[in-house]
């Protein structure tokens, strides 16, 4: 017994906030990767992020295409129609002030949101996981549906494979230099608007893998990603704004401590977040693994 | 204030350092820096590049906080002052990089400057009108550094020469005690350059300047004093002659031909 | 002897947000179904049906009820989901002198302390929910609850009224937890009722937050590790929502069912003609109460508020949706409500035909009393 | 004699509405060291910014090794053998030192090698690891200069290399371009600093607003040096 | 933020001799057009379009002048509406006691709100204040005076100073057309004072700021405070007008709102905000009736605005020759 909460209990509700943080990780990644990389902040993530979801269902009722391949086709798809909005719009606010890419993808959120809403309703539509990975194990303390124990080990492998390409890589450096002074990598040879919408539509696209694999969990919704989003901001500040690794380790860490209030404390797991985020922004401005401005 | 009166025939400290010292992250870019800067006198710091110039203004500054060491100002001690209050106190510098207020004219640059010492800046009741009273003055300034014909043009439309030319009016546009200049004539044409100077020793007549800079024949011109720095330490001290026979400053800084 | 020469009647609800399949669009229709039904006249003025969405939100509800009335001569307000839109609509009414007859919202405040001359309280209430979904699983040997809430006000009434009631019946209350609105994982709040060991987990909220609780629920093991699950309000769209292998076995409350009876089946289906859905308790409620409206128009001989709103209070109700229903005093239409069972997809031999009809609960049951009710109206 | 390496014909360039340029012509033979001389504000730094193709509001021609430059996207002109060293340094904060050194892709064979590079300048090896803009505004200036000479770029654009460094930078800096002029490396310099410039420079010429007004070989800037004085109150 | 838009074209457009009579004149003819407008149109909406135009105004002082985004600015404009619905609800205040609880309300929320962001800038800024909001709104969602979801309903409208009865539409309307013309009246005066020069400088180059001895934090959080005062007189008025506060008003989505309005209308014009209120409330007036959802909509302007209109479109027409002729200066 830990403060009145069985042992037992606890374990179960860490592993479901490692779940959840799944999720902050992947979405709070792509907000970090296109943040760090273009300056923006990416209000649509979440709009993005119920594409993916639609995109899998659509998949499924109009093509017939299963879980499987959905998961690839879903965030190329989300990706593909990220880096048209960047070629055309998005693009021409670079040289502006950041405000502006928030104001944008704000709007487009509305759009997209707005849109889906119109089309398909308020309401959830179900999407079955794959029947792999249906039913769950019994872990002795709690049962774990087998298809979360799936989201925890996919997230976890995109996420550090991500990492691995931006801070492993040259194309890293090239994007970081990027977002300070585009005109001059341009003039060092480096072809840096394709450069950014590759890394749009990379953001994007884990937005949309993020989507595909919470569509078995929750019900796919026009709304699932507006609700999201502004926690997920907060993982992403709290990680420090920019910092790949401080987005992905923040996620899982931010999940688990939302899960444990919601054990000791429930009124306020909706705020513990942001309280988190205002504390660390104070004590330490630039997030918990941010570098200094 | 009779003390002031008796001492002033001698030089007046009115800006100085004991001890200071900085660290970055394991790095020490100033280290033990003892410095005395005098009313009505123009001292230079030199030194080659990373020696820790604009680091050691930014501590005399407090817009860095120094890692060890004192600072003191006009008799305060401002070891841990904040930096809007030591300008209030009558330290103010100039940037290495140009900095003015690019979408306002150079009038109104000079102005902004104008209005703190004339206790006009937190009055959100009044009309802007308030502030013509400080034309004449920024119109003067502005004369004085040869910026007239371009009172009314923007200050992000001036060439890079002539912004720093402005920084330099809004400086003095305070009234400081203590001037701080960090590389005032870098990047500025020739003819600027002796107008500059020239501004520089007459303010120096009522205030003390401390300047970083890289043009040796305007350092041999114009200042009294003159400290080198090398990887954060002072290597030698003096007037230029002394200084500039130093061997250890010949390899340092000048090299082989000045 | 109408007002300016036509009878209007607002339909304000949820129309795309999280309840627009509970009532929505489709009301709407049943309105438009029930004046057509009617003969588009009453009186020889013609009868109108407007609609607008109000988002959820109390404020632009007010916004357009006033504006309805100011400027655009609408004489009543109805369906109007979400309790607290429909206690802001309904006090505007009071003050503008209009009739509202809501359908959609569920807090009994609406015929208690906050009743009003002129406002009427249709299909369900929170106390039905309770007294008809409560009752039912106590008696089934349900005895110790435990209830996920939604975090507000309607949620609150909900768990207090089914606690109360469950108590009353010797059951205990376990716990409770409270979720934020609108929210997408209750895996957290599922263990924790888990945990509690409750033999049923009461669901005190509704819309998508009932739809994601449910198939959570089914997930992690819940009911099939035996404890039951009771939706408290949820209503054949959103059974029809998350599909039978996940609402199986769910027991709920409804006023109405379309294939109880022959003349509600072939309302059910004319309405599902039109719409393409079957009609849930709401949409048949809305229809019932624009009949009534009309009819106390006729009988009142005149659209003067104050008489009409006599004539209803007056006047039994008979229809498609309620037979033998009266209206207290402080507004409530007082009809029987009815306890389902939704089934198993293998026993479904009709489309859209989810539930088995366990009880019938007398409406004096089902409602409070108005007496008792806190309505100042009723001495 | 060849065609030069770069020639640039009647350069006109905006600012938005402001016209800069009007009509600036020069030449850069293969191997030279040329120097354009002239007072702030004059429109070097934009001459050198419309050749790079940073600048796109411009028209006239701007021939480099044979090829039109006018036409080519921004990201191709380095790969056709321009490196630009700008006048505010353009260091990355994002990047440290050595990320900077590395960041402009190779373009060519023939540039210097890492170790070449830190060896002509000391300070950079030490603040290696450092944030690229927390070096001092001197070390930035260095910085700039040398993560051009390792991209191979056949032709450098150097605006005031020399402002603001000590002495003994700028000598060695003017060695370093002593040094590549030896291999045959063509430079285009901005200079303020006229005595510097002296010592590089084969050929000068003089702006002064948006056009050149003069041009002369080093070997007759004794000849020179009374319309200098005028001009530039050197 | 309007430091880093492009320069406008440098050409210099004189303005005509008489620029300034005509501007006076067309704000004459503007407040005749608001002084007889209740007789053509909808009282409440006029009122409605009234009490966002403040806030909007409130809210551009603060990011057209200063350069500050909030992203929780719904916090000063909601909150002030519960304040004050509750004091003339539930104390029983005069309506003007009441609104001024909900300017002082919002005054304190905005001092200790502008105190923890105020250390950061640009984006952090707006992620702070947008945070610092979302807990504000689950403070007004859990906080009983609110009463939740539910809101505070039915607040009655009272006699102004006790003599004045508010009740009557026309009355209440004059009285709200006199807060908003007050109003605009402070902020004018604000943003062209010696503070407001101050102000921006700040926003031009903070540093240079500090160096010439300016406490930059404290100048921000003045405008900061004055800023949520005004969106708390708006609030408080709104509470007024439609006689409830509901949680609609401390969401994030009204800050966004109130951005899109400054946004669309002008950012840094003193028109603007006034303009784009007003565009965004009749867009919504009318869209609340109609199929087609407000979100796609509000989500397509904001795109077009970013894009296309970025001074907005007041800003917009300062800049072409006309406007400038006409003696009017965009900010950006
Ligand atoms: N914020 C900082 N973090 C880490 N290192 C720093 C920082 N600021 C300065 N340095 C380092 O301290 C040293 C001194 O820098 P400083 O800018 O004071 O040199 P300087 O003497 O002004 O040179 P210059 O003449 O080139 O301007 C440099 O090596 C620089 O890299
Ligand atoms: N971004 C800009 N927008 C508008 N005008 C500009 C801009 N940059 C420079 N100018 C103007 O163009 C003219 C030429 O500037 P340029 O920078 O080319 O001069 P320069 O000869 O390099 O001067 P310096 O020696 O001071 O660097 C100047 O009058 C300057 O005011
Ligand atoms: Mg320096
Ligand atoms: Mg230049």
């Amino acid at each position: 017994m830990i403060f009145g909460v069985p042992l037992q209990a606890l374990m179960g509700q860490l592993l479901v906030g490692l779940i959840n943080g799944s999720f902050y990780a992947l979405l709070s990644l792509g907000l970090a990767v296109i943040f760090g990389l273009l300056r923006v902040i990416n209000f649509a993530h979440g709009a993005q992020y119920m594409l993916g979801a639609f995109a899998a269902l659509l998949l499924l009722t109009v093509g017939g295409i299963n879980y499987w391949l959905a998961l690839i086709l879903a965030p190329l798809f989300v990706g593909l129609f990220a880096a048209l909005v960047e070629r055309t719009m998005l693009s021409r606010l670079y040289k502006l002030d950041p405000l502006y890419g928030l104001l944008f993808t704000f709007g487009l959120a509305l759009a997209i949101e707005g849109t889906f809403r119109y089309f398909f309703g308020a309401s959830g539509k179900p999407y079955a996981p794959p029947p792999q990975l249906t039913g769950a194990v019994n872990l002795g303390f709690m049962f774990l549906p087998i298809y979360r124990g799936w989201v925890v080990i996919a997230s976890l492998a995109v996420c550090i494979g991500v990492w691995l390409l931006i801070e492993k890589t040259k194309l890293g450096a090239y994007l970081r230099a990027a977002t300070e002074n585009p005109v001059l990598v341009q003039a060092f040879g480096v072809n840096v608007p394709l450069l950014l919408t590759l890394t749009y539509a990379l953001g994007a696209g884990l937005a949309g893998f993020a989507g595909v694999l919470a569509a078995p969990v929750y019900q796919v919704s026009p709304l699932m990603g507006s609700n999201l989003i502004i926690i997920v901001f907060a993982v992403v500040v709290v990680g420090g704004m920019g910092s790949i690794l401080g987005a992905i380790v923040t996620g899982y860490m931010l999940g688990v401590v939302e899960g444990l209030t919601k054990v000791f404390y429930p009124e306020a797991s909706n705020i513990v977040i942001f309280v988190i985020m205002a504390i660390v922004l104070i004590l330490r401005p630039a997030g918990l693994f941010g570098k200094d401005a | 204030m009779a003390a002031t009166l008796a001492t002033q025939s001698q030089p007046r400290v009115v800006l100085s350092a004991r001890g200071l010292g900085r660290d970055f992250a394991g790095f020490t870019a100033v280290n033990n820096v003892d410095l005395d800067v005098e009313h009505a006198r123009i001292h230079a710091l030199i030194g080659p590049n990373g020696a820790g110039k604009t680091t050691v203004f930014n501590l005399l500054t407090k817009f860095l906080q120094p890692t060890r060491g004192q600072i003191t100002l006009l008799g305060q001690d401002i070891t841990n002052t904040r930096p809007d209050k030591v300008a209030r106190m009558g330290l103010v510098r100039s940037f290495q990089i140009s900095a003015v207020f690019p979408h306002l004219t150079v009038r109104e640059n000079v102005k902004v400057a104008l209005q703190r010492p004339n206790g006009l800046s937190t009055q959100f009741w009044l009309p802007l009108s308030a502030l013509d009273r400080l034309d004449a003055r920024a119109d003067q300034l502005i004369e004085q550094l040869g910026l007239a014909q371009y009172r009314d043009h923007r200050a992000a439309d001036l060439s890079y020469g002539r912004k720093r030319v402005l920084e330099i009016a809004t400086t003095l546009a305070l009234d400081p005690e203590v001037l701080l200049l960090d590389e005032p004539m870098a990047g500025m044409g020739q003819e600027d350059v002796a107008m500059v100077a020239g501004i520089i020793r007459d303010v120096a007549a009522e205030r003390a300047v401390l300047m970083v800079e890289h043009n040796l024949s305007v350092v041999a011109d114009i200042c009294h004093h003159v400290t080198v720095l090398q990887r954060g330490e002072i290597i030698a001290r003096g007037d230029y002659a002394t200084v500039s026979a130093d061997p250890r400053v010949r390899t340092a800084y000048m090299g082989s031909e000045a | 002897e109408v007002s300016d020469g036509v009878v209007k009647i607002g339909i304000l609800n949820d129309q795309s947000g999280v309840y627009a399949d509970f009532g929505g669009k489709y009301s709407y229709e049943a309105a438009r179904m029930a004046v057509e039904d009617f003969g588009g006249k009453v009186l020889d003025a013609p009868v109108e049906v407007v609609t607008a969405d109000h988002q959820n939100k109390p404020d632009i509800a007010s916004n357009i009820a006033r504006q309805w009335y100011d400027t655009e001569q609408v004489d009543a307000i109805m369906e109007l989901t979400t309790s607290s839109v429909g206690l802001a609509v309904q006090a505007l009414s009071q003050e503008k002198k209009k009739i509202t007859v809501n359908t959609g919202a569920a807090t009994t405040e609406l015929t208690g302390p906050q009743c009003t001359p002129y406002g009427f309280h249709w299909a369900y209430d929170t106390h039905a929910l309770a007294v008809g979904t409560g009752g039912a699983l106590v008696k089934e040997g349900g005895d110790s609850w435990f209830f996920l809430t939604a975090d507000y006000a309607f949620g609150y009434s909900l768990e207090e009224q089914t606690g109360n009631f469950v108590k009353s019946q010797g059951g205990t209350v376990a716990g409770a937890v409270r979720h934020p609105l609108a929210t997408t994982d209750y895996s957290s709040f599922l263990l924790q009722a888990q945990a509690s060991g409750a033999k049923v987990i009461g669901l005190a909220n509704a819309g998508m937050d009932t739809q994601n609780a449910i198939k959570q629920a089914a997930e992690f093991g819940i009911t099939a590790g035996g404890q039951r699950l009771a939706a408290l309000l949820f209503t054949l769209a959103e059974v029809h929502g998350i599909g039978l292998d996940a609402a199986q076995g769910l027991t709920l409350t409804e006023s109405f069912y379309w294939n109880r009876t022959p003349e509600s089946r072939a309302f059910g289906e004319r309405f599902k003609e039109r719409t393409g859905v079957m009609p849930n308790m709401v949409h048949a409620g809305t229809y019932s109460a624009v009949t009534q409206y009309l009819k106390a128009i006729q009988e009142a001989g005149t659209d003067e508020t104050e008489a009409v709103a006599a004539k209803m209070h007056e006047m039994p109700v008979d229809d498609i949706f309620a037979q033998g229903g009266k209206v207290g005093p402080n507004g409530r239409l007082i009809k029987d409500v009815y306890l389902m069972e939704v089934k198993a997809p293998g026993d479904v031999t009709e489309d859209w035909d989810y539930y088995n009809v366990l009880a019938t609960i007398p409406g004096d049951q089902a409602f409070l009393n108005p007496a008792e009710s806190g309505c100042p109206l009723v001495q | 004699m060849s065609a030069p390496l770069l020639n640039v014909r009647d350069l006109q360039a905006w600012y938005g509405e402001s016209h800069v340029l009007h009509g600036v012509n020069l030449h850069v033979n293969e191997g030279e060291t040329i120097c354009i001389l002239g007072r702030n504000g004059m429109g070097k730094t934009t001459t050198l910014r419309s050749i790079m193709g940073i600048l796109r509001k411009r028209t006239g021609r701007i021939q480099f090794a044979g090829r039109d430059m006018m036409a080519l996207p921004l990201h191709q002109t380095a790969r056709a053998g321009l490196g630009f060293v700008p006048e505010e340094r353009g260091i990355f904060a994002s990047l440290s030192v050595e990320e900077n050194l590395m960041l402009p892709p190779k373009v060519a064979e023939g540039g210097m090698s890492v170790e070449e590079i830190y060896a002509l300048f000391p300070n950079l090896e030490e603040r290696r690891n450092s944030q690229g803009t927390k070096l001092s505004g001197g070390e930035q200036q260095m910085l700039a200069m040398a993560r051009i000479l390792r991209t191979g770029a056949r032709c450098l654009l150097l605006d005031e290399p020399t402002e603001g460094l000590a002495p003994v930078i700028i000598q060695a800096i003017g060695e370093v371009l002593q040094k590549l002029k030896g291999r045959g490396m063509t430079v285009v310099l901005v200079e303020q600093n006229f005595r510097f410039a002296a010592k590089v420079a084969d050929r000068f010429y003089l702006m002064d607003h948006g056009r050149m007004t003069a041009e002369f070989p080093v070997a007759e800037l004794p000849a020179q040096m009374d319309m200098l004085h005028r001009e530039l109150g050197v | 933020m309007a430091a880093k838009s492009e320069t406008v074209a440098s050409e210099h457009v004189a303005a005509h001799p008489r620029a300034g009579q005509v501007q006076l004149a067309l704000v004459a003819i503007a407040l005749a057009g608001l002084l007889v407008a209740p007789m053509f149109l909808y009282p409440i909406f006029l009122m409605k379009l009234l009490a966002f135009a403040l806030f909007a105004s409130a809210f551009n002082l603060l990011l057209g002048y200063t350069g500050l985004l909030s992203f929780g600015h719904a916090t000063f404009f909601g909150g002030a509406a519960y304040f004050t619905a509750h004091a003339v609800k539930v104390w029983g205040w005069s309506p003007e006691a009441g609104i001024l609880l909900g300017v002082a309300g919002a005054a304190l929320l905005g001092l200790v709100m502008g105190a923890i962001a105020i250390r950061r800038q640009g984006i952090y800024f707006a992620m702070i204040t947008l945070a610092l909001s979302q807990m504000f709104f689950f403070f007004c969602l859990q906080a009983p005076f609110t009463h939740g979801e539910d809101g505070i309903q039915s607040v009655p409208r009272g006699h102004l100073f006790g003599l004045i009865d508010l009740n009557r539409p026309m009355n209440m309307y004059y009285f709200v057309l006199a807060v908003f013309v007050i109003g605009l009246l402070i902020i004018r005066r604000f943003v062209n004072s010696p503070f407001g020069m101050i102000l921006k400088s700040i926003r031009e180059n903070e540093q240079r700021a500090i160096s010439l001895g300016y406490s930059v934090q404290r100048y921000k959080l003045g405008a900061f405070v004055m800023s949520a005062a005004l969106a708390g007189l708006a609030g408080g008025v709104k509470a007024l007008i439609f006689q409830f506060a509901t949680l609609t008003d401390v969401t994030w989505q009204m800050s966004g709102e109130v951005i899109l309005m400054t946004l669309l209308g002008g950012i840094g014009t003193l028109l603007g905000p006034i303009v784009g209120a007003g565009l965004v409330v009749t867009l919504q007036n009318y869209l609340a009736t109609s199929d087609f959802p407000v979100t796609i909509i509000t989500g397509l302007v904001f795109m077009v605005c970013v894009l296309l209109f970025r001074r907005g479109l007041v800003g917009e027409f300062f800049a072409t020759k006309i406007g400038r002729k006409m003696g009017f200066r965009s900010e950006s």
